[in-house]
Order: C-alpha cells, then structure tokens, then sequence
C-alpha cells in the first residue's frame, strides 16, 4: 500500500501546479483590481480614506495568510454564508493580495515626480483622467519589479489554500510525501515546480528594477 | 543680441487692448506657519508680458502657480479673463483650461509621444476628435519647429527639445495667457536660445505671458514690465529700462548686481 | 447560526499564549538579526571582484527566493540528516529563517545601495576611500534609510513566517495554537486571537521599527 | 441535518483524510481508496445516494465539519471525551491501536524508559495527549503536523521513537527496510466513530442501525480485514456516547 | 567685475614654478564602442590655472575625471607629481589623496554633518587622530567662511554653502592639485558669486586647478590657459586674452558666440 515514488507521483504533483498557478491568477486578478482602488484610497486628498485604507493595509500585513483564509472559510458560514472553497478563496486571496498591491502601487503613485501631476492640472485634465492618463500609467511602470515580486511571494503563499481543501502543489506534494514515505523527493519535487514558476518572474523583476535604475 | 530690433515690434502689438486679463488682488499665501506671499497685488493687460525675478524662495513660482490654481492660497482674489478663481471646481477647471504652463523641470509625460502628449488635453479637457487632436498637435509642433520629432518619446530629446515640446503642448489647449517658470534654467547652455526663441516669438504674436527667468537679456528686450520679488512681496515694478537703469530699491539693485556681475 | 461562539474558555491558556507569543518573538528578532548580518555579507560578495562568490552569492539569493519556506525548513531538518548533519528543531528553525531573511534582506539592501546617486561613491573614491570603507562610511547608513519601509515589511514578513516552523515541532505561537485547540476543538476562538496575537506581535514590531528609524535614520534630507 | 435532506439531495458528503495509508489515499491507478473511504462508500450505497468526498486533515476537520461544510466525517477519529463535547459520534465502526515504534537497537517496554530519549508525535492526536499526561521523565516531546513527518522524523534519526497507530509499521518497514524498526510497547486501543453535528442526532441513529447491520453481517470486519491486515475487535461498543466507546489503557 | 584686480596677483604667483605637476599623454578612453577621448595630450605646470569648455558630451568631465581615475581609461598615461597612474591599486588611492575633487552635484554625504563630512576622510586615509581632523576641518571651513555651519547637516545648506563645503572637504586632504567639474551650474544665480570668490582666492594661493566650468568671467579673470574641447579631442588651447579674441578655430568661435550672445 506504501508504494514507490513513481509516475503517480510526478503526475499529481504536476496537477497541484496548475491549480496553484488557477489560485495564483484568481489572487492577482482580484487582488490588482481592489489594490488599485486601496492605493488611490491611500493616495487621495482625504485624511480619513487615507487612514481607513492604512489601517486595512497593517491588518492583512500583519496577520499570517494562513489565518485570513482560516477565517474567511471557516468563519463566514458561522455567519450563516455559505460558499464554495472556489468563492472563499477568491475573497480570501483577494483581500491579502490587495493589501500589499495596493501598497505597492501606493509607492509607484507617489514616486511618479510630483510635477506630472501639477503639469496634468495645469492642462486642465480632472482627477480620473490626470490618475488613467498620466499618472497611474507610470506608477505601475515603476512598480511593475515588485509587483512581480510580490507575484512570487504570492505563488508560493497560494500553498496556504491547502488548509481550506485545495489540492495543490505543496498539498499535492504533501499528499504524495505520506503515501510514499519519501519527504524529501516529493517536496525536492514540489520545491523545483515552485523554482521553475518563480524563477522566471523573479528574473523578470530584476531586469525591470535595473532598467529603471538605469533610466532614472 | 539678436533679439534687440524684435523690442520695437514686439511693443507695438502690444499698446492696443488695455483691459486687465489677469488681476490679483491681496493674494496672501501660506505654507503652514510660512507666509509665502504677502499681499500681492497686481494687473497684466492683455498681451502684457510680465517678467519675474528675485532670489530664491522669494515666492516667484509660488505666485504663478497661484495664477492657475496649482497652489491653494489662504486670502485675496485672482480674476482670469474675467473668471473668478472662489471655491468653486468649475471655476478651476475652466481657468486652467485657459491659462497654458511651462515648468523648470518640463514635466512631459515619459509614457506618452511628443505628439500624444500634446493630443491629450485638447481630447480629455475639450473632448476635440482625435483626427483633429492630432492637426492642432502638428500645427503646434511646427511652430515650435521640431513635427519631426512627433513620435518619439521624450526621453528620446534634448532639454531645449523638450522644453519646446512642452510650450507646444500648453499651446495646444490655446491659452490666453502663458506662464512660464525658469523655463530655461535645467537646459545647458547651448540649448537655451532655441528656447528663448520660441518664447520671443510667442511674445511678437501677442500671447499674454507671465514669466519667472534670470534671463536678462530676454527680459530686457521682450517685456513690458520687469517684476522684483523678495520675502514673499513685489517690491519693484518697472518697465524695463528704468528696472535696470535706475531700481528704486536698494534690494533690487543688490540682486541684479549679484546676477549680471560674473 | 450553526455555532455558539465561547472566548471564556480559553482564559485560562493564556500563560501558554504569553509564551508562545514570547517564543515567536524571540525567534523572529534573533532570525532577523542574523539575516541582516548574511544580507550584508551577500551584498558585499555580490558586488566583490571573485567571481566564485558572485555566483555562490547569486545562487543562494535565488534558490530561496524562488523555493517556498516549508520546503526550505523540510530540507534542514529532515534531509541534512541523511548526510549526518542533524540539528534541534529549534536550531533548524533559526537557521531556515536566518537564512531565508538573508536572502530576501540581501536583494533589499541592493536595491538600496543601486539607489544611492553614482556621485556618492564618486566622491567618496575621489577622497581616497577604500571601496569597502566608502560601503561602511558613505553608503551603508543612506542605503538603509531608503530600504527601511522595504527591510522592516521583510521582517514582519519574517514574523508571521515563523508559523510554518510549528511543522517540524518547534514550539511557537501556531503550533501552541493548534495544541490548544486539539484540546478544546474551539478552532474559531482560537483562531482568532491566534490571528490578533500575531497582528499585535507585528505592530509591535513596527512601532520598534520606528523608533529605530527616528534614532537612526533622522538626518535631513530634501 | 435530516436523513430526508440527504436523500433529497441524492449526495452525502464526507469527511475523509486522502493522505493516510491506508485508511483514506489514492492508489495506483488514481482513484481515491482505504478503509474509512470504502466504509462510507456502503454507508452511501445502504442510504442509496451518491457520495462526495471532501479531503480534510486533522487540523481542520472539525471545522469543516461544524461549519456545515460537511454532513460527517470518517476520518480515522477516535472517540474521546473531549470530542464528544463538540461533536456527536456513531458507534464505532472499528478499533485503532496505538503504539509506540522506535529503533530495534532501542530497549523501551514502558514509560520508564524513555529517559534521555527523543519523542514524537503526530500533533494534537491520542498518542500526543498520552505522552503529554504521562510526561515520561527525562524524555524530549517533538511534535509534528502529521503522521508523514513523524515517520520522517523516525527514519531520520531525528527522534527515537514515534507514537503511532499500529497500521504505521509495515508502511516504515516498506520504506526503511525491514528489521530496522519495531513495535515497542502498545498505548491504548482507540475507537473511532462517525462524527456529525452535534444536533443531526437522527441522523447519528440511522448510522448506528447502518453499523449494527454492517457488522452483523461480517461486511465491516472483512473490509477491515483487507485494508488494515489485522482482525477487527470482535466486541466493539455499541454506542459513540458515555464513556463505554472511550480508549482503553493496554497494560504493558 | 569683482575679480578683476585680483588677476594681476594671480599671474605673479604662478611664474615661478614651470615643471609640470600634471602630464597626460596620449590618452584614449572608450565607453564600449564609443570613443569618449581621442589621443588628448596636456601638461598643467604647478600653480597652473586650466579652464575647459566645450559642448556637452564633448568628454570635459570624463578627462578630468581620469586624472584622479575615477574613470579607467584603455591607452596613454597620466602622471601626477610624479605618481604614474600605473595598473596598481596603491598608485590610484596615492593619486586620489593628493587630488581633491569637487563635482556639479556637491556629492556631499547627507548623513554626516557638515563637520563629518570633513573629517571623514583625514580619519580613514590619512589616519589622523580625531581631534587634529576636527581641527583641520575648522581650519578649512573658516577658509570658505562657513565655519558656523560645521554641525549642521547638507541638506540644511544652500547650494552654493554646500559648494563650499564641498571644496572645504576636498583641501582637508590638502591636496597638491584641484579638480574641478561644473562647480557652479547646479547653483542658483545669486550663489555662484560666493562659490567663485572662494576659487578665486584658492587660485591666488597657487593652488594647481583643472576646472570645467562655462563661467567665461571667471575663466578671463583666473585661468592662464583655456582649453576648448569638443567631440573628445582638446581642439584650442590658448591663455585667455587670445582665446576670447582671436580663437583659431571656427568650433570655438560658433561655441562662444552661443555661450556669450544672450
Ligand atoms: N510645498 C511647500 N511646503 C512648504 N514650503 C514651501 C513649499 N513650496 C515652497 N515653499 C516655500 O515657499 C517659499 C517660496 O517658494 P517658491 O518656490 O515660490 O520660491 P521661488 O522664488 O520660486 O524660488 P526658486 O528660485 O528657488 O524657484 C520658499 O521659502 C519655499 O521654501
Ligand atoms: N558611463 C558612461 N557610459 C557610456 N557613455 C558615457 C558614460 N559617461 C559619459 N559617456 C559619454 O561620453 C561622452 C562624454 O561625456 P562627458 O560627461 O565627459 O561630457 P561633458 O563634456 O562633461 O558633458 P557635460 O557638459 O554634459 O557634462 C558623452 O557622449 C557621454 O554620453
Ligand atoms: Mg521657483
Ligand atoms: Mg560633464
């Protein structure tokens, strides 16, 4: 019943690296798209959507993911919301990723020089066009290196979702590691599917960072 | 100094329209606890063309920058073609569409092509087509004389180049006044008179212009009024001839002596 | 509602809590103190003129980078045996994390020491510096005052890292958690002011950051 | 929960670990088998209803279970009496003994013993709980996450011995090599029950009839037979409450 | 002009000494493919006073910039006081303590106060005990009359007192030779009188200087040679009187005029 490590193996560790890579894109998607409205909440002009938006960014970047998932899974039916471990995560993931992406951007949004900006109002330009126009543009520019870093971190923290039943790599990994007894070649094996995603994307990242080093 | 026989032209144009396109009345400013315009009173006529100097941190760009509501101000009233600058968003809007501005450091946008950034006000701001966006953006860049440069990215010219592109595209949204901060002063030396020209020949057509520069030869020979500035207070006006000739203030005599004398 | 929330039971855990909380604290502060150390050393032998120990610095920047946490503290603890190197699981668990903050501390401290204007290490050659005097003197304490928000968010990071050492039996605040709860089967209460413990832990952590940033870094700059 | 809602539903859905050979874990060719999982497969048939399995772990079964996710569990679980305070138990469908394994060059028949040695468990689990109450003196606690690590820990060399259910062995002595490793002494036997929500009592009822029947006709002993390789407990409990279903101390 | 008495003074103090302390010859420097300096050949006598110009990208900086090797270069040699710039790493840090520098962005070192940044380097090259660096950098700060800023930090400075912080830093290593790139085109108008005053008075105590600067009331009244350069190659070389009046070249004539004429 104990069995050697073979193709069985191999093949369902592949199939957990696809859906951590499903789980990585629900993250980012929904995480870009409310860390986009957390960052303008961080940048705009009144004190307290800054502060509300501070706040929700300590809470998500003080708290262990594994936690944040834990709670939304276990605690919404508590409420009496029940989901799907597909919709539960979705929230989960997106609340994390938009905290830290939203600070991320919040940086990009305030390295963009301050006289571009000035220069959008001098032509005229309102609020949603000055920021889709000109500003945001560059600010995902110059965040773009750890954007991808945060991407990184953020396939590898999707292991997390195992908690809440999910089967995916590091699960799947797991799952072989204790019906082989062979630790170390399943999570060897995970660990390379992991360098093999990662890896990429952090090289991407660098080149981006030396590119603006070099163009500012 | 190519520019001395312009002088006489660029004076004709002028006298004839003698309305106050620009008044500024008990403009006080402050940073915080800093007070960084005290008191400003002044008028420009239409095709006035005002230029400011005084020594650093003396509230020139601070004051027009006030002009078009880039800064907030604290008390007083500025009226732009007869638009009043109160609370009012709406006012904001419709002023800075009416007044263009140069900056020291260009603020083009990196993002965009030469001709992409002149295109964008006129289509955001004044929803222009893009096919007629983009004539108005090439009549413009013809002026400032570089439509070759039309689809390269900013990065990709020279300081003078870009500085040109940037009046080009304040030009774009036809401005009735022009403001111009230190337009010239983070360009090398060698690319400073193609930017002085442009200016000069903005001025011969009867553009209203508000200029902040050290330039005195520019100032000398194109203005009709040389403004002094120091601690946050106008504390000379003059034409110039008289600024330069015969300062009333001990102050301002100082300050030129120190910027023409090296 | 299907479930009856009870905080009352877990009052008399909280010596275990304290401890924990104690523990994981301990653990971060002295990981971190130790990654900053090997961020530096990698710093310096990335930018060094041998060869070997630009690739040996690069390799080990990358294979933690790109490799989760677990697998790291897996391969210490349960693979370095089979090579007869065997540690506590306390150990482990300090040398994973030193070791994965360094990597993480080394690429930060990069970016800021890339960030600090060419003109500086100019200036300080052109007074007849030493390249490794003009890190000590000129660039280190600039480049820290950039990469501050960046350093001191990696060792929060660092922080809630520790929860996953709970795997290879180290005693800290998720496995005292997850001992709790095998007793009482409370998971939400637990969760919960497990989640809050960490929050504080981290907030803690930040307020330090601060203080260190205000006694430190508080030159005037434009 | 109703036994009606689930027929209605035409879908049970399970509880069950998928990584613990050999209760619950993917064969060869991929399908999802063990004991505990061929155990809820005829509780399904007998309810004649479909079954979906939801993989849980140790850590989070409970939860799972309490939030509705859901309507029971099979998932290696003994009954204790503080899991009776949460969850309500079938009676149990099969024993589970839990033993101590260590080096075969290690002399342990006793707590006494274990003096100067290294220990570990499966976190949270009654082998865990046993070694915490009776706190041999002298000996180290490891804990680990699941039963995988603890083996790893053992083969390792990372600990001397492991607490275990007995089922352990033949996987360690598949992977280290026979001889290498040894039942020391055994701890307890365990039962484990079916556990549902604590209001689903009818629900609980219908599975005791389901069990009595199972184990009435040999069906539940053979399969206990295939998967766990042993004789099942001739006289298990008839019920999941009181103390009658609760761990018995096998004196070494 | 201020300086002009001054340079009669100047000139006596520099006759005296005629072996060169500088010697560059055949110097060829790349950046990758591009030829950045083209066989440049120049001799600065002790005491001597060079002004460069040129265009920008002519390569002003980058040979200034290899005499103290900050920048490497692919052929020729530069002999200073003696010292060959050979390939060893001793020659280079002996060269660059006898060099002092000082750069168009100040490049003074924001965490260490003004005092700091001065005592820095007599500590950790020349190992002199605290207390003298401190002494020493007094001594310096009172020559470029900021001694009352010792404790604050540069930011805390206006450019043309971080300038001369700068300068200060660079003779606390009492340096034989002075380099000098754009010193002043970073600084505000009214700041550029206080930087030159305090170069002036360096020249009139012999100091050897090589500067890049387009200040030409400076160069007239201080230099005892200019050089203008352009596309990497030193294309006139004469003392000012001749450079101004009758420059050989026409490069050099179209330059002026630019530089000159607004
Ligand atoms: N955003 C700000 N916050 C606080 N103080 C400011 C701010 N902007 C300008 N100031 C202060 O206001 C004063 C006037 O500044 P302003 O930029 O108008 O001077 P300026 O005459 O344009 O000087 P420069 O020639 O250096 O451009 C200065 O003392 C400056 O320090
Ligand atoms: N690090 C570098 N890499 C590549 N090319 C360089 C580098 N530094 C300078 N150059 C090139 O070498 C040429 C000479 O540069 P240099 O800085 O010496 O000019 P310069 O005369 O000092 O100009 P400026 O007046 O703008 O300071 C320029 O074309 C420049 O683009
Ligand atoms: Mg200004
Ligand atoms: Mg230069």
């Amino acid at each position: 019943m104990i069995r050697d490590f073979g193709l069985l193996e191999v093949l369902s560790i592949l199939q957990g690296m696809w859906t951590t890579l499903a789980l990585s894109a629900v993250a980012f998607i929904g995480g870009g798209v409310f860390g986009t409205l957390v960052a303008l909440a961080r940048t705009s002009a009144w004190k307290w959507l800054r502060a509300l938006a501070g706040a929700y960014i300590d809470f998500f970047q003080g708290t262990p993911m594994l936690m944040q998932l834990f709670l939304v899974y276990y605690g919404l039916p508590v409420f009496g919301y029940h989901v799907s471990a597909w919709t539960a995560v979705a929230i989960g993931l997106t609340l994390h990723a938009s905290a830290f992406l939203g600070e991320i951007w919040r940086g990009g949004i305030q390295a963009v020089p301050k006289g571009q900006s000035e220069a959008a109002s001098a032509l005229g330009l309102r609020y949603v066009s000055r920021m889709r126009d000109v500003v945001l543009p560059q600010a995902v520019k110059l965040s773009f290196a750890p954007t991808i870093g945060f991407l990184v971190q953020l396939i590898k923290g999707t292991s997390l979702a195992a908690i809440i039943g999910f089967v995916e790599l590091s699960r799947s990994a797991q799952i072989a590691a204790s019906t082989t007894y062979k630790p170390l070649i399943a999570y060897g094996l995970a660990a390379a599917c992991y360098f093999a995603i990662c890896f990429p994307l952090s090289r991407l990242s660098a080149r981006y960072e030396r590119r603006f080093a070099t163009n500012t | 100094m190519a520019s001395a026989q312009i002088h006489a032209h660029v004076a004709d144009t002028h006298k004839a329209n003698e309305e106050p396109i620009i008044t500024i009345t008990g403009l006080q400013k402050y940073y915080g606890a800093f007070h960084a315009l005290k008191n400003i009173n002044l008028e420009v006529a239409k095709g006035g063309r005002i230029v400011i100097c005084g020594p650093s941190g003396s509230g020139k760009s601070t004051m027009i920058r006030c002009v078009n509501r880039i800064e907030e101000f604290e008390a007083g009233s500025i009226v732009v073609d007869g638009i009043s600058l109160g609370e009012s968003l709406k006012n904001v809007n419709a002023v800075r569409a009416e007044v263009g501005m140069v900056f020291q450091q260009f603020n083009l946008f990196p993002h965009l092509t030469v001709l992409e950034n002149c295109m964008l006000a006129p289509i955001r701001v004044r929803k222009v087509p893009r096919k007629d966006a983009e004539a108005i953006a090439m009549t413009y860049l013809e002026r400032v004389r570089i439509p070759d440069q039309a689809n390269k990215y900013p990065a990709q010219l020279s300081g003078g180049q870009q500085q040109r592109v940037a009046i080009a595209r304040a030009l774009c949204m036809t401005p009735k006044v022009m403001l111009f901060d230190e337009p010239t002063s983070a360009l090398d030396p060698e690319m400073v008179k193609e930017v002085l020209d442009t200016m000069v020949s903005l001025a011969q057509e009867g553009m209203t212009m508000l200029c902040v520069t050290h330039e005195m030869g520019f100032a000398r020979s194109v203005a009709d009024q040389l403004i002094f500035m120091d601690g946050g207070e106008i504390i000379e006006k003059a034409p110039p001839e008289e600024f330069f000739s015969a300062p009333k203030s001990e102050r301002t005599r100082n300050f030129l002596g120190q910027i023409l004398n090296h | 509602m299907t479930y009856q929330f009870d905080f009352g039971v877990l009052l008399p855990y909280w010596p275990q809590f304290l401890h924990a909380c104690l523990l994981t604290l301990w653990l971060a502060a002295t990981a971190v103190v130790c990654g900053f150390v090997i961020g530096i050393a990698t710093v310096l032998a990335r930018r060094s003129g041998m060869a070997v120990l630009r690739v040996v610095a690069l390799s080990y920047i990358e294979v933690i980078r790109n490799t989760p946490f677990l697998v790291q503290v897996f391969f210490i603890f349960f693979g370095l045996p089979t090579i007869g190197i065997s540690f506590t699981p306390w150990t482990a668990a300090f040398i994973a994390l030193s070791l994965n903050c360094g990597a993480f501390s080394a690429e930060i401290i990069r970016g800021g020491v890339d960030s600090i204007p060419r003109g500086q290490f100019e200036a300080g050659a052109a007074l007849g510096l030493t390249p490794l005097q003009v890190f000590r003197y000129i660039i280190l304490k600039p480049a820290l005052r950039i990469i501050y928000p960046a350093l001191s968010g990696q060792f929060i990071l660092a922080l809630l890292t520790t929860s996953i050492v709970s795997s290879i039996s180290a005693e800290e605040l998720t496995s005292t958690a997850q001992l709790i709860d095998s007793d009482l089967f409370r998971s939400f209460e637990i969760y919960i002011v497990a989640t809050f413990l960490y929050f504080a832990l981290s907030m803690i952590f930040s307020f330090i950051f601060k203080g260190i940033d205000r006694a430190f870094f508080s030159y005037p700059i434009k | 929960q109703s036994v009606q809602e689930i027929k209605d539903r035409k879908v049970l859905k399970a509880g069950v670990q998928v990584a613990q050979v050999p209760w619950g874990y993917t064969d060869e060719s991929g399908k999802l088998t063990g004991f505990d999982v061929e155990f809820v497969r005829l509780i399904a048939k007998e309810l004649g209803v479909d079954v979906e399995f939801v993989p849980v772990t140790p850590a989070n079964r409970i939860a799972t279970l309490l939030t509705g996710q859901v309507d029971m569990l099979a998932a290696v679980m003994g009954i204790f009496p503080d899991r009776q305070k949460v969850v309500l138990f079938s009676r149990p469908y099969c024993n589970n003994d839990n033993v101590f394994i260590g080096r075969a060059d290690l002399k342990a028949s006793g707590w006494d013993d274990l003096n100067g040695a290294r220990v570990g468990v499966p976190r949270g689990t009654p082998q865990d709980k046993a070694v915490t109450t009776a706190n041999p003196a002298g000996a180290t606690i490891q804990r680990f996450d699941d039963d995988a690590s603890t083996v790893q820990a053992l083969i390792s060399g990372q600990v001397d011995l492991i607490g275990a259910a007995f089922t352990q062995l033949g996987n360690i002595e598949k992977v280290a090599g026979p001889g290498k490793f040894e039942q020391k002494f055994v701890l307890s036997r365990v039962f484990n029950g079916v556990a549902v929500r604590p209001q689903s009592r009818e629900f609980a009822d219908h599975l005791n009839g389901v069990i009595g029947k199972l184990i009435e006709s040999g069906e539940l002993s053979a399969l206990y037979k295939q998967w766990i390789g042993k004789d099942m407990v001739a006289e298990l409990p008839t019920t999941g409450e009181g103390d009658a279903p609760l761990p018995v101390e096998i004196p070494n």
